[in-house]
């Protein structure tokens, strides 16, 4: 069952047609790769699904994306809640300047949890969910610019969690962390699919084969193939996504 | 995808949003409404006043005689002294500090001097003009003495946006320089400075504005409450338009109120050129 | 009268048009040959005088540059100590120790009243209740420590409202002249009131206070009749209450604070042909209804001769 | 083009009247000049008001309740002059801190660009206003408003003057703060909007706190502007030297006797001659530690983001 | 006959050992490339030929560089002189913020010509031999800024050739250009060897084959291997520079 559905998506940065005509759907629970070359329109294809783009000026959209069945770019639709509901990981890690704590209890403070006792698990179940918990339990109050590069990632991964998301979003999550946290947290990927439906953008395309069931690769705004990982990988439809999966460009 | 409850919460926070966006517009425009209420007030009271004949005349003490040449004048001439000597003694220093002494102790201590000298309110440095000025080199209330103390009172200002500019330098232009052996001074003079310029030259104008508003350091040292002439000399006492506005500020008739706003226009007038002026030139260069 | 044509001729004001008020003189034959500097300050009461006799002399003799301040009479008497000034406007006379000071340093001041002045007492034009006060209630509201601080404190029926005081600084001449004509020893007052040597803040002080009362020159109520009211004052409870005006200062019925006022050049710089023939002017006829135009009261005529007299 | 074989002679020597030699020297005695100007202001303050607190002990001095220097019977206790200060201190920063602080928001939050590219020029101007004309409006448009709304005003009081000296610092406030918060990273404003934040929490929760040190350096300076501030005080304030509370009674500043005194001229040499500088040492001290501790708090909490 | 003689040269920045023990003879007239990974000493090497580094705090260098026989670090070299007699090219293009005739006659300028018809000369021979002087002849007076970023790497080029110097020392001269550019400016080099000898820092092995008549390959500030290009390509003799070039690390 998808639980995205883009139709006929267009984006333009005013004059610039970033997004051409891309459709997609994405099914629930599932992890969903989106490679191609610097400047194809992953990021911004990602940044449509949580409205993210709403901050940039000049951005018009056309075309639908359904959520669990509603068009988010209806007018009526509240956008905090539909952030709520769709998580976000950055490329540079992004702690707020206040203890690990806080962090986590950010998101379920701002939408109306206030109760102690209440955050307390909240936050231990959100850190345990990025596998995080067992190295940062006993300073909690601790600035969160103390933890290393890869803490820091899961760190905003856990923040993701602990406003209970049904979708998290990742551009390119590891492409700060050296190598060891970046395998650390492609496996809590592998780990989080259980729950969530993940849709990663990622640089590196032993990644996106490593951890993705389905890819899709983008050139110049479109989706040029959209298909199970493997298959895109090992026998691709486009001779453009072949050269760029073989190396050709890129 | 919603719960009633979350929404209605959601739907209260983005209402009390709404209502604090308002309330820090008004903030906003607070300031703009300040400014538009005194300039109201100002335009109101002088508009009628400011004539030919309040630019060409001395002060008088029939209000409808009265003018503002001898201060505008005097604003000069206080620019004669304070333009060069600010520029020399201000650029003279950035080029040090950003050019030559990054780091010894000589230029901590002049760069830590420098951001405590811009935070001195300015009746310090009238007391500081009275006492060295006129009375310790005994140039008495002239328009040296006022122009020496405007002088230091500027400088900070346009040392450190000499200082900006010439950081915005880029580096490699220097290289370029130096691997065509280019000394230092050769670099500063052809390549340094005249990239900087602009920048310079917009904190120059907002030095000169400073010292062109400024009043109370002058009231000390200086102000006469009746001068109708021209100076002649630097050695010539002096007023100045701030100061020709105070002294008919406290006067108690009304039409007084009025000439003293025609002033004030005056002084308006020639500040917000000087500032058209220095954005302009900001935004002319910025984009580099 | 007509003035001799004494020492030279770039003193020779006697045009007898009497132009001052209008302040046009543009067209007389005046010797536009005099030229130099002429530093005046002191007093802020005979600063009106000064300030338009200056204005009217640079007019016709715009080879002259006059300064005029108005720090208060003890401040000019300083500065011409100091030789900062070569005349001294003053609303009281020259003391002893201002003329040993001067006589340390060779110099000599010659005493010219110009004018007569009667110190006012202003109150609030919404003021309806001080219409009159005596003497007494003068002391008791200024004299040190008092400890009058509501208008019913002085008398009984007026409001029970904070009484609010507005005089000249402590280098005023009129401070010292009042203080010791009403409190009893010069210099001595209460001191939580605004002083000001500029005497504009205090008439806009009292103008907008309703419940203000000042003091200071009769020029400064004169100009500003319409925004204060003067009180008359009883020099004691069973005299009649006299109100300050030309007619009662000059016939010495405004008591106790009708006063002359003078300048006082410095005796070396007569010999200055410019100050000269300022002081010639100041001492003219011009010069006399100029001081009726500002506001205060002209001397007997024989007073300005004898002025005159001593530039000789 | 080069000569080959041509040796070049590096070790061709350098005239020590050269331009490059000179001028360091040149330049840096300009640099002295404003070393010289704050010893200048040091050992004039310092000497002059030796000279007074000899006759007045510094504790009479600082703990004295009553300022009468100028009268036969003198009084030296700087107190009521100190309160004045703070009087206009305290209302200039209860009007220029939220306003100043809520457009600064507004300006780096919620503006679109076109009206920022107005706004913030207009602010500008605003700074560049000489004070002299914020006190002749604060005498003579907002004195009279103030005493039309609360009758016992009096012509010359605390609260015209605080108001007008805290619209005064508002642009310093507000484009201090702003270069605060704009130098906060995206990515954490990214972080709380992709957690469902509205503006407000973004920039009450995380810009703000996050920009803190920038901020309350700029509180403390706009304060140290209004300690330092003259021109309207003198105006609309004042003259009078009390321990009031009373925001509608007329004070005196520090700033503002200082003013009195050099322009009525007392003789040099003299106790009350010497008060300008003793008050003057007290204003410089003051504005001094407040710069002094808005650097700090901007140096030692600047937030690595 | 070699103009350039390194001898046992060391070089600290403050605690950091960056080039240890390099030893090297540069032919006249000849184009020595440099190449190796990022990081490992390249750019800090040329800069000592012409005491740039001078410019640098904590700098510390032991060790001998004779050119034309002097030892550049001596005490009374004059190092103005020497820059003259060692031309530089920038990675970026720095062209001053002046005309394009300004630019090119600045260092003639500094270095005390000012008639006229002289600096006329200059310019025109410097700009025909950086290849630029038909491009630009009838644009003399305008900006440098409006030149393309290939030219205005020529016209660094002709910068420094204005001053007459023996040596030019290039680093990554194209590595900001687009291929088209690359090609004339690798093509202006060759043209360059027959008067000049040159110095160049490249991370494109393939330029380094092209251009070059000897390669230094370098890794962690020593100089692993210095021989014929053709020889280095074809046949190293350093397992390390055969790893390098074959693309297995770096
Ligand atoms: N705010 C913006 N305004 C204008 N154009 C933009 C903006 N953001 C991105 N673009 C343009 O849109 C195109 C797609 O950008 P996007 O960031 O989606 O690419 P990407 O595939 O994520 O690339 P990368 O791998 O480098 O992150 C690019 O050409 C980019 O220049
Ligand atoms: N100014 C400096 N201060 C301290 N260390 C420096 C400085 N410049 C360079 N380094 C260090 O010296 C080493 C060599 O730097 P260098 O710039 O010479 O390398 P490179 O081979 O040119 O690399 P690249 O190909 O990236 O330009 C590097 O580890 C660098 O970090
Ligand atoms: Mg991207
Ligand atoms: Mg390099
Ligand atoms: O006339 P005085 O200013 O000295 O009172």
């Amino acid at each position: 069952m998808s639980i995205v559905e883009i139709q006929n998506l267009n984006l333009y940065y005013t004059e610039f047609h970033a997004l051409k005509q891309v459709n997609m759907s994405i099914p629930e629970k599932s992890i969903t790769a989106f490679i191609g070359p610097s400047g194809c329109g992953k990021s911004t294809l990602l940044r449509t699904l949580n409205r993210m783009n709403d901050m940039i000026k000049g951005v018009r959209i056309d075309g639908k994306i359904n959520i669990n069945g509603t068009n988010i770019y209806d007018p009526d639709v509240n956008v905090e809640l539909l952030r709520k509901n769709i998580g976000m990981v950055f490329q540079q890690p992004n702690p707020f300047p206040k203890s690990i704590y806080d962090n986590v209890a950010y998101g379920p403070r701002i939408h109306g949890i206030t109760n102690k006792s209440e955050l307390d698990e909240i936050v231990e179940k959100s850190l345990r969910g990025s596998a995080l918990w067992e190295e940062v339990k006993d300073y909690l109050k601790k600035s969160a610019y103390g933890l290393s590069g890869g803490q820091q990632q899961r760190l905003c991964i856990a923040r993701a969690l602990a406003v209970n998301p049904e979708i998290l979003l990742m551009d390119e999550p590891t492409s700060a962390l050296d190598p060891i946290s970046t395998l650390k947290i492609e496996e809590l990927i592998q780990e989080l699919k259980k729950d969530y439906t993940i849709v990663i953008v990622t640089h590196n395309m032993q990644q996106a084969a490593r951890v993705s069931g389905q890819t899709a690769f983008f050139l110049n705004g479109e989706v040029i193939e959209f298909a199970d990982t493997v298959k895109l990988f090992s026998n691709p439809e486009d001779q453009r996504t072949e050269d760029y999966i073989t190396g050709r460009f890129g | 995808m919603a719960h009633s409850k979350e929404t209605r919460r959601i739907q209260q926070r983005r209402t009390t949003n709404k209502m604090v966006h308002v309330l820090f517009f008004l903030c906003t425009l607070i300031g703009i409404i300040a400014l538009a209420l005194l300039l109201f007030d100002v335009l109101r009271k002088g508009a009628g006043y400011l004539d030919w004949q309040f630019l060409t005349s001395n002060s008088s003490r029939f209000p409808a005689k009265a003018g503002i040449k001898t201060a505008l004048v005097g604003t000069l001439w206080l620019m004669l002294i304070v333009t060069p000597l600010t520029f020399i003694i201000g650029v003279s220093t950035a080029i040090y500090l950003e050019e030559y002494a990054k780091n010894n102790w000589f230029s901590r201590v002049v760069q830590i001097n420098i951001s405590n000298l811009a935070g001195v309110p300015s009746i310090v440095y009238g007391l500081l003009g009275l006492t060295i000025f006129v009375r310790y080199f005994d140039f008495g209330r002239s328009i040296l003495a006022g122009g020496l103390t405007m002088t230091l009172l500027v400088l900070p200002i346009i040392i450190v946006a000499s200082q900006e500019a010439i950081k915005a330098v880029p580096m490699n232009l220097r290289h370029a320089s130096y691997a065509l052996g280019g000394n230092r001074w050769t670099t500063v003079v052809r390549v340094v400075l005249p990239s900087a310029l602009p920048g310079i030259l917009t904190g120059a104008i907002l030095s000169l504005s400073r010292a062109i508003g400024e009043t109370a350091p002058l009231v000390m040292i200086g102000a006469v409450s009746y001068i109708a002439f021209l100076p002649n000399s630097i050695f010539s006492p002096f007023t100045v338009l701030p100061i020709q506005i105070f002294s008919w500020s406290n006067q108690p008739k009304e039409e007084f109120q009025n000439v003293a706003a025609a002033g004030i226009i005056l002084l308006l007038i020639l500040l917000l050129t000087m500032n058209a002026l220095a954005i302009f030139l900001r935004n002319k260069y910025q984009r580099k | 009268f007509t003035l001799a044509a004494c020492g030279n001729n770039g003193g020779s004001n006697t045009a007898g048009g009497n132009t001052a008020a209008g302040g046009n003189n543009t067209g007389t034959e005046q010797a536009a040959d005099l030229k130099g500097e002429i530093r005046i300050d002191g007093s802020s009461t005979v600063f009106p005088i000064t300030q338009a006799v200056a204005e009217e002399f640079m007019a016709v003799n715009n080879g002259v540059n006059v300064t005029v301040g108005e720090g208060g009479t003890s401040t000019g008497f300083k500065k011409i100590i100091n030789g900062e000034i070569d005349i001294a406007d003053a609303s009281r006379h020259v003391k002893d120790e201002e003329v040993a000071d001067l006589k340390a340093k060779n110099q000599e001041v010659v005493e010219m009243p110009i004018a007569l002045d009667g110190i006012t007492v202003v109150v609030n034009k919404e003021n309806t209740w001080a219409k009159e006060i005596t003497v007494d209630e003068l002391k008791k509201i200024w004299q040190k420590d008092s400890t009058v601080k509501l208008w019913s404190d002085v008398r009984a029926d007026w409001p029970k409202e904070p009484i609010k005081l507005y005089g000249p600084g402590t280098s005023s001449g009129t401070f010292e002249y009042f203080t010791e004509e009403i409190n009893g020893k010069k210099n001595e007052s209460r001191t939580d009131y605004t002083p000001s040597e500029d005497d504009n803040v205090l008439v806009t002080g009292v103008a907008g206070d309703k419940n203000a009362m000042g003091y200071f020159g009769f020029a400064y109520y004169e100009e500003n009749q319409e925004k204060l009211t003067a009180v008359s004052i009883k020099a004691d409870a069973n005299a009649p209450a006299v109100a300050p005006s030309v007619d009662t200062i000059r016939d010495g019925s405004y008591k106790p604070l009708s006063r002359p006022i003078f300048i006082y050049p410095l005796k070396s710089a007569l010999a200055k042909p410019e100050i000269a023939a300022f002081l010639k002017y100041y001492n003219s006829e011009e010069g006399q209804t100029l001081v009726e135009e500002v506001g205060y009261i002209k001397l007997p005529a024989e007073d300005y001769q004898k002025n005159l007299d001593q530039l000789k | 083009m080069p000569r080959s074989n041509s040796k070049v002679d590096l070790k061709k020597r350098k005239s020590y009247f050269s331009m490059d030699f000179i001028m360091p020297i040149v330049l840096a005695l300009f640099a002295g000049i404003s070393v010289l100007t704050t010893i200048g202001i040091v050992v004039i303050l310092l000497t002059e008001s030796a000279g007074f607190f000899r006759h007045v002990p510094i504790l009479d001095f600082l703990t004295g309740t009553e300022w009468t220097p100028l009268f036969s019977e003198k009084s030296f206790g700087v107190l009521p002059l100190v309160t004045g200060t703070l009087m206009i201190t305290v209302i200039a920063s209860i009007v220029a801190l939220p306003i100043g602080l809520g457009s600064a928001i507004y300006l780096s939050e919620y503006a679109p660009n076109r009206v920022r590219a107005i706004v913030k020029p207009i602010l500008e101007v605003l700074a560049g206003i000489p004070t002299i004309v914020y006190g002749f409006f604060a005498l003579t448009f907002v004195t009279p408003i103030l005493q039309t709304i609360i009758p016992q005003t009096e012509i010359f009081n605390a609260l015209s003057a605080g108001i007008v000296v805290g619209i005064m610092i508002i642009p310093m406030i507000s484009s201090l703060s702003e270069d605060a918060m704009a130098s906060v990273p995206a990515s954490l404003r990214n972080g709380a909007y992709a957690l469902g934040s509205t503006k407000l929490e973004t920039s009450v929760k995380i810009v703000v706190p996050a920009a803190f040190s920038g901020i309350v350096a700029s509180f403390v300076l706009g304060l140290s502007r209004a300690v330092g501030e003259t021109m309207i005080v003198t105006l609309a304030a004042g003259l009078q030297p009390r321990m009031s509370l009373n925001p509608l009674d007329s004070i005196e500043t520090l700033t503002a006797y200082i003013v009195s005194v050099a322009s009525g001229d007392v003789r040099a040499g003299s106790v009350e001659y010497q008060t300008i500088y003793a008050v003057g040492l007290v204003l410089f001290v003051i504005t001094l530690l407040m710069n002094i501790l808005a650097g700090y708090i901007s140096r030692k909490f600047r937030e690595v983001y």
